[in-house]
């Protein structure tokens, strides 16, 4: 079976594949079809969704369109999540290979390394991260990069661990394979596909953090995203429900469409029932 | 475009309606539920002048007078006073049989200690006043006399409890004062005693049973209920939990629905004395802020009438210029700077602006100055301005305005009653100092300005000062060395069974003791 | 004969869609008579386990039966409901499976797994349910029962907990006990052991089994009656004698004759040359670290171990899981570092190499793997991974590749197969690429680790020839490690017998076999299943 | 007798990751800008050089960074934490006073959502491939995916203010004056609501998991074993499936535990709990060094106690690790 059959054998990863290209697509035609600032004050302030012509989703507390900055916001909060998520695999990724392939020694420094980053509760780390280095896009990204790498390094370091004693690898270090090219052709290409599942959870999660910044009022304020609007609208939340409403859902459906393509990715790259027989 | 809020004439008859309330019998008896944002550092005032601070401690401490919301002053544990024809020597006739509530007796020797001692070592808007001093000396147990160096427009605006607090000399003479044990239970001689502080939770304030005025507190105490978050605090209020809102503590945006609630009252009455003006500091020294022209630019760009009706539901309003109208001696003979893009666009172009990067802080006090932040954003960069914004917390817009690291910045100063006190030091060259947000920020100088600002401190009588005030503000219309934002209304909410509640240009900071309950 | 205790008939068994066949049983029908051992033979994917999974109610999911029946008690099983099925389970059908590791919660202690069956059919009350429990346990001949019952599953051997298996299947006397490839997992004295207590077991009480294995010495052992299956199907049935001595379908011919039998090589004449490969005071301890958890333990793997092996020499070591046969072939091509002792190859001393130095010298030494789905990385062409070695040995790419494509060939894969992947090669296969893979470097000497273990017998058979023929083609050096006696006649012209990480005896394959002086070496041929009726029959 | 110094050696090993975590923060706290004189100066709406030469000397500012650095970390050996610059109090007092209030919020949302996910995870699994496991599954990541703030902002609105059910804010009710079993209850009416918001994330996590685990758990061959014996599907699913399910659970709790009290921050904030995390936002944003280095101790050794915790709990479960020593 293909693997594309095998991920739409998933009905729900399907349905979190769709949703999420809608994202894609929404976050890359937002120029065009809002090509006004979505900072713009165009109406009047707590328009109510479809109160006037034009504003779908209504005005927010000082009349800027919802819709237009759902519609910009998608393309920063995905932004947000796949580069912190990128960084996160680069750190984490080398670190977990290095510890899992060589253990001994350095393989219990660098888990120290990990488990002192997991000690400290880590949204209260990317808070002092972000408000250090003062909130800005890169700030945001970077905090929630070194929050979130060390699951990564557990993962790749579990995978190397049980990697490095396979029969191929010691195949490979027998005919005298440099250890460079054993972890990089030998291990990795078959540790990637738990990391790619364990990747798009971690854009949601990504996607998570940088609202809950926002909300705490760490967000980038020259960047409209989902989480900054959430923020804004806390306190108007009685009087504006949508204005709170609409960004929470475009996160819980971005949030759940990325876990639900992972869950299908999961299942197609690791197909259990055919390794069972 | 504009939301039509009825708030603002609401407001007005509200404050009518509060004035006959005066007429009724006051009752005795009752705890009074309200909340304090944020959570002050400490409640030794004097040690500590931040707003929270004064909000609760103006109820435990007090000066020698009170202010009403004219600002005209009134006594408070000094019964009377005098000055000399040349208004060098100015004599204070404490109130008898006031004690501190730890029961010993207040006299002149407190003051002296407070003022000469106390105050001198560790409160700097007291020692802005106390340079113009030059003795202090109690020629009785109940009367104090000061001796200026030099006439003080301004003195006698310097006494309120927040500014000039009366410590007790028997509890820190020869104390480091910020170690003493008493600073975790203060001790004043105000209308409540401190009971309790749970942190994070609440503060406790109780009725003084040996206060000095006849039947006064009326309370039997006070909570000052402690919720870092805004919207939760709207929720104390509409559950019914607490029953008074003192300013800033419920976002703008809330406050329409609050006041539009059964037995609910608002009034913006209580400010005066602080009259909190925003500005928009503008580094006068590099950058295209620079440039006159720019600031004007800057100026015709913002839409300030948008802020005031959208962002602050048309409480307080929209300055003519550097002297809000509160402050003595307005000149309002000004042309004011109206929302004219078009202008602002032809003052860039005149100037030749690049579209260099500016730099905008916003203030780190909450949504409504977050919004604004934005909205004046928006503004500029419809003119052509690029404008980024620097998100920032306390400690960094601290820091950076203290370091004059920012290229545009928003802050609110108290103005204190009297441009001696409060405007002038926004604009004299001799304030500019490295290391403070409060002081000559901008950075602006010009000698003409300096010399009419520090004759006018001095000078004596008023319409001396009043011709020197009005020069200067002409002077200061054409240059804009800052952005006059907005005279801020900070409304206090509350049930309309709470009585007597705002009796002073201070509000809810010492208003306690003559507030009663109609129930 | 009086009436069957179950009767099997026309039964077939659908696999779900996408399997590689539609049936996993078809039409097969067979009888196990009251007090008989009834051996299902077969090699894997034969189905031999199916019908007894359907008559337990333990098909997988997806795979249901769609014809027949099996009549056990007088009715049908297939129309049971789950219910039924249950009540029928543990009571009158006992089941035990291969792997005593698994097969156990590693949670429970052991007595309260057993008592879990009476609790299952509600019998006795709790004092009572511990009180069977340590009989079955004495029964099945577990030392220290009154300590056994309070153990978990990991403290014991998988020998005992193959027999708390056989307890928990026995408690409440089924008339039918099936065992499901119960002693495969296990070493050979185990086996032994675990094949006679069934046995005995079986005439003690009377009852039928069902034994399903896919070793013909297991059956010599224990059959009484004997159904061989291939692809879902009967190909032989009768008594075992007949199927043994006189089996009339040549599939099962083949897989009598495919058990490496005991045709002993013949001893080579002469001297043994000077060595290629010798090995001098072998020590290795593996320390398991001391955790925050646990103390430090240390494991003697190998033991003052010497011997030497010559140019174009087999030399195959021998032992039971544990013995350090294969710690000693992992330091052999330097994937382990012996702690002292020495390891010289033509001369050269191997033990003292480290890094690049033994990265360069590796060629000389190669290896074949145990597990041929392990041994292959599964996103490399086949290709590829052969011409690995020489390629990081300096050869270009280009010759690799060529040289790849003829070693394949060699290997009887032919060339087209270099741009394939493992997964489209079966088990056999694959260990042909691995055996390619170890020629590619044109290597002085090749260890074989358990090379043929994991294959079926007819697959090992047509790999010991391979190797068989290799070593006459290339002159090869191979030490062939193995835990099967068997294999290792076969191919071996030199066999050194190890236990507990030491050297229990050494010699020719003819003396260690025809005349063992160690009785462990004695103890380990006669656990060889079906070896009485070989040599009766040889 | 084994347990006792299984937990001295986790206590040791915490004392090392406490020590590296003290100097990591001190020098990350370095780096933020604006002094904490600064803030202090800036607060007063007042200042001049003389006001913030006064703070930095009595804060010990004007020291060297080493000789900063080396007071703190030899106070901290003798559990001297040292003073809240703003609070003006010990910062030890501060965080003990706000202590139980976290320990309180953060346990019962941990084992509250430890409870339902497990409920809900082996319901889910037993009804695999059936809508009420769909269901179960679907609300599962629903709750995942919901941000926890904005969870906690509807709970207010839905369950203070319109149904008036639960107190939106705060511990206990003030100036009630209660005792005994009503201050009790009061408490438990109070966290209700924060504590359930903390918990729904994790319950979904936990869920989840509970059921992969259980699915795969159910794979193996201890559980035809126990079929085999005629055990009924509903002690196999309880004795043999879930309890072996449980142990990565428990593995993930004790990782996840360091999350939970970063959540805390949020769920502290939004109902004005009156725990070490909400002190934590308000030290950082007025440069509280000293009492955002003590909650950061504090809410590491914090996230330690939970995986020793956590730890014990695995090998109470697991008796194949205990016999490992």
């Amino acid at each position: 079976m293909s693997f594309f059959a095998r991920f739409a054998q998933n009905r729900g990863a399907l349905i979190g594949l769709i949703i999420l290209m809608t994202i894609i697509l929404m976050a890359l035609f937002a120029p065009f079809l809002y090509p006004d600032s979505p900072w713009r004050m165009v109406q009047r302030p707590f328009l109510a969704p479809m109160e006037v012509d034009g504003f779908l989703l209504g005005t927010d507390t000082m009349g800027r369109d919802v819709a237009a900055g759902i519609m910009h916001g998608a393309w920063v909060s995905l932004l947000i999540g796949l580069v912190s998520t990128a960084v996160a695999l680069i750190i984490g990724v080398p670190l977990g290979a290095i510890a899992g392939y060589y253990g001994g020694l350095i393989d219990d420094g660098l888990m120290r390394f990990t488990e002192f980053f997991q000690t400290i509760p880590n949204f209260a780390l990317a808070i002092v991260l972000v408000a250090i280095m003062q909130p800005s896009v890169t700030s945001i990204v970077l905090a929630i990069a070194i929050v979130s790498w060390p699951p990564v390094a557990r993962l790749v370091r579990a995978e190397f661990m049980s990697l490095r004693h396979r029969e191929y690898v010691e195949a490979a270090r027998l005919v005298g394979q440099t250890n460079r090219t054993i972890i990089l052709r030998q291990i990795l290409p078959n540790t990637l596909s738990p990391i790619i599942v364990l990747a798009s959870l971690m854009v949601a999660t990504a996607i998570l953090l940088e609202s809950a910044l926002s909300f705490l009022g760490l967000g980038d304020p020259n960047v409209m995203s989902w989480g900054y609007m959430i923020g804004a609208a806390r306190t108007v939340i009685r009087q504006a429900w949508w204005l709170s409403f609409f960004p929470g859902l475009a996160i819980l459906l971005t949030v759940l469409a990325l876990n639900l393509v992972g869950e299908g990715l999961d299942d197609a790259l690791n197909p259990k029932l055919s390794r069972e027989r | 475009m504009m939301m039509k809020t009825p708030l603002a004439s609401a407001i007005a008859a509200l404050a009518l309606t509060s004035t006959f309330a005066i007429a009724e019998e006051p009752r005795s008896g009752g705890t009074i539920n309200t909340i304090i944002q944020p959570e002050p550092p400490g409640l030794v005032l004097g040690m500590v002048q931040n707003a929270p601070t004064r909000v609760v401690a103006g109820n435990i401490y007090e000066g020698l007078l009170r202010y009403s919301t004219d600002l005209e002053p009134m006594p408070q544990l000094a019964e009377s006073w005098d000055v000399s024809d040349d208004g060098l020597t100015w004599t204070f006739h404490l109130r008898e049989g006031v004690l501190w509530h730890d029961g010993e007796p207040f006299t002149s020797a407190d003051v002296v200690f407070s003022a000469d001692v106390f105050h001198r070592e560790l409160n700097p808007s007291a020692r802005a006043v106390l340079q113009h001093v030059e003795s202090i000396e109690a020629t009785d147990d109940h009367t104090v006399v000061f001796t200026l160096s030099a006439p003080f427009g301004p003195f006698l605006l310097s006494f309120e409890a927040g500014t000039f607090t009366m410590v007790p000399k028997h509890l820190y003479e020869g104390t480091e004062f910020r170690d003493n044990e008493h600073n975790n239970h203060p001790i004043g001689t105000g209308a409540f005693k401190f009971e309790n502080w749970d942190r994070g939770t609440v503060i406790q304030l109780v009725r003084n049973d040996d206060y000095y005025e006849d039947d006064l507190p009326y309370l039997d105490g006070i909570n000052w209920h402690i919720i870092p978050d805004g919207a939760s605090r709207a929720v104390a209020y509409e559950n019914g939990t607490v029953d008074v809102l003192p300013n800033g503590t419920v976002e703008n945006f809330d406050i329409p629905r609050l006041a539009a609630m059964d037995n609910t009252c608002i009034t913006d009455e209580g400010h005066e004395y602080f009259s909190p003006f925003a500005m928009l500091w503008m580094n006068n020294r590099e950058g295209p802020t620079a440039d006159k022209r720019f600031r004007q630019a800057v100026m015709y760009a913002m839409d300030r009438d948008f802020a005031h009706s959208v962002l602050w539901n048309e409480l307080g309003q929209v300055p003519l210029s550097a002297f809000g109208s509160n402050a003595r001696f307005q000149h309002d003979g000004l042309e004011p700077y109206d929302h004219n893009p078009e202008r602002a666009r032809e003052l860039l172009d005149e100037m030749g602006y690049d579209g260099e990067e500016v730099r905008l802080l916003p203030l780190p006090y909450g949504e409504t100055w977050t919004r604004w932040a934005e909205a004046v954003q928006q503004n500029l960069r419809e003119v052509g301005v690029n404008v980024r914004t620097q998100s920032t917390d306390v400690g960094g817009w601290n820091q950076r305005l203290s370091e004059w690291d920012y290229d545009m910045a928003f802050t609110f100063l108290y103005q204190y009653g009297d441009p001696a006190l409060g405007i002038t030091r926004s604009y004299l060259s001799d304030n500019i100092e490295r290391g403070s947000p409060w002081n000559n920020v901008g950075g602006y100088e010009n000698e003409r300005v300096d010399e009419l600002f520090n004759e006018a401190a001095t000078a004596f009588p008023d319409e001396e000062r009043e011709a020197l005030y009005h020069e200067a503000q002409e002077i200061l219309h054409e240059d804009v060395p800052v952005g006059w934002l907005m005279e801020l209304g900070f409304p206090t909410i509350y049930r309309c069974d709470v009585k007597n509640l705002v009796t002073s240009g201070v509000g809810v900071n010492d208003g306690f003791k003559d507030a009663w309950l109609d129930r | 004969m009086s009436e069957p205790v179950l009767s099997i008939r026309g039964l077939t068994i659908a696999l779900p869609k996408g399997a590689d066949r539609a049936y996993a049983v078809e039409d097969v029908s067979y009888d196990v008579e009251r007090g008989e051992i009834m051996c299902v033979v077969g090699e894997s994917g034969s189905g031999k386990s199916m019908a007894a999974n359907a008559l337990m109610g333990l098909l997988p999911k997806g795979v249901r039966p769609t014809a027949g029946e099996v009549i056990f008690d007088g009715q049908d099983l297939l129309t049971l409901t789950e219910k039924q099925h249950r009540k029928l389970r543990g009571l009158h059908i006992g089941m035990i499976f291969q792997e005593p590791m698994t097969a156990l919660n590693p949670l429970m202690r052991v007595g309260a797994q057993i008592a879990e069956v009476f609790e299952a059919h509600g019998k006795y009350n709790g004092k009572e349910r511990q009180a069977h429990a340590l009989a079955l346990l004495e029964e099945v001949g577990i030392p220290q029962p009154d300590k056994a019952i309070r153990a978990y599953p990991f403290q014991l051997s998988g020998g005992q907990r193959q027999r708390v298996m056989i307890a928990m299947a026995l408690a409440l006397e089924p008339k039918l006990l099936i065992a499901d490839e119960p002693t495969t997992a296990l070493d050979v004295t185990t086996q032994a052991q675990i094949l006679e207590l069934i046995r005995d077991l079986q005439k003690r009480r009377g009852m039928s089994v069902m034994f399903i294995t896919h070793d013909f010495g297991v059956v010599a052992e224990v059959a009484n009656r004997v159904c061989v299956m291939r692809y879902g199907q009967i190909v032989e049935l009768g008594s075992a004698e007949e199927v043994l001595e006189n089996p009339q379908h040549e599939y099962t011919r083949a897989l009598i004759e495919a058990i490496p039998s005991n045709i002993i090589p013949e001893a080579r004449g002469g001297e043994r040359p000077a060595p290629l490969l010798e090995v001098k005071g072998l020590n290795k301890v593996f320390r398991s670290k001391g955790g925050l958890f646990k103390a430090a333990r240390e494991v003697r793997a190998l033991d003052d171990v010497s011997f030497s092996l010559a140019p174009g020499e087999t030399v195959g070591i021998v032992g039971e899981s544990g013995s350090g046969k294969s710690t000693l072939g992992r330091c052999v091509v330097r994937l382990e570092r012996p702690d002292s002792g020495t390891l010289s190859l033509a001369g050269t001393d191997f033990t003292t190499l480290t890094g690049e130095e033994l990265r360069r010298q590796r060629w000389r030494v190669q290896m074949i793997f145990q597990d041929p789905y392990a041994s292959l990385n599964p996103r490399t062409r086949v290709g590829y991974a052969i011409a690995q070695g020489p390629m990081a040995n300096g050869v270009t790419r280009e010759q690799a590749m060529k040289q790849a494509g003829e070693l394949l060939d060699l290997v009887g894969l032919g060339a087209v197969a270099v741009d394939r992947f493992p997964h489209e090669f079966s088990g056999g296969q694959r260990q042909r690429i691995g055996i390619a893979r170890a020629l590619a470097l044109n290597p002085e000497l090749i260890v074989a680790d358990e090379a043929v273990s994991a294959l079926d017998v007819s697959i090992q058979a047509q790999i010991l020839e391979l190797l068989e023929d290799l070593k006459q083609k290339l002159s090869l050096s191979l030490l062939f490690i193995t835990h099967d006696l068997r294999v290792a006649a076969q191919i071996c012209d030199y066999i050194i017998v190890m236990q507990h990480g030491r050297i229990v005896e050494q010699g020719t394959a003819e003396a260690v076999f025809l005349s063992p002086q160690e009785a462990y070496t004695r103890e380990l041929l006669e656990a060889i299943p079906g070896r009485d009726h070989e040599l009766e029959s040889a | 007798m084994l347990y006792a110094r299984l937990i001295l050696m986790r206590l040791l090993k915490a004392v090392v990751v406490l020590f590296m975590i003290v100097i990591f923060n001190f020098f990350l706290i370095q780096m933020a800008p604006g002094d904490p004189a600064a803030i202090l100066a800036g607060e007063a709406g007042a200042t001049d050089q003389e006001f913030l030469r006064q703070l930095r000397e009595r804060f010990g500012l004007d020291q060297p960074l080493y000789v900063q650095l080396w007071r703190y970390v030899s106070g901290i050996a003798m559990l001297d934490f040292g003073y809240s610059y703003r609070q003006q109090m010990p910062v030890l007092d501060l965080i003990l006073a706000r202590l139980p209030a976290t320990l309180l919020l953060t346990g019962t949302a941990f084992v509250l959502s430890l409870a339902l996910g497990i409920l809900a995870g082996s319901m889910a699994a037993a009804r695999v491939k059936k809508p009420s496991g769909s269901i179960i599954m679907a609300l599962a990541l629903i709750f995942y995916a919901t941000p926890l703030f904005w969870v906690a902002l509807m709970a207010v609105v839905l369950f203070s203010v319109y149904l008036d059910w639960l107190p939106a804010y705060g511990m206990y009710t003030v100036g009630a004056g209660l005792d005994g079993f009503a201050l009790v209850l009061d408490v438990a009416k109070h966290l209700v609501l924060p504590a359930t918001t903390l918990a729904l994330f994790f319950m979904a996590i936990y869920t989840r998991m509970t059921r992969a685990s259980m699915l795969e758990a159910s794979q193996q061959d201890y559980v035809k074993t126990a079929r085999a014996k005629g055990l009924s599907p509903r002690v196999i699913q309880r004795r043999h499936i879930l309890r072996n399910a449980l142990l990565p659970i428990i593995t993930l709790a004790g990782l996840q535990a360091g999350q939970m009290v970063g959540g805390a921050i949020l769920t502290e904030t939004v109902f004005a709990w009156p725990g070490i995390g909400r002190l934590m936002y308000e030290a950082l944003m007025q440069r509280d060094y000293n009492l955002l280095l003590g909650i950061f101790f504090f809410s590491a050794a914090l996230v330690i106690v939970f995986n020793i915790i956590t730890d014990l709990v695995y090998r109470l479960a697991d008796p194949r690790i205990k016999e490992g020593s």
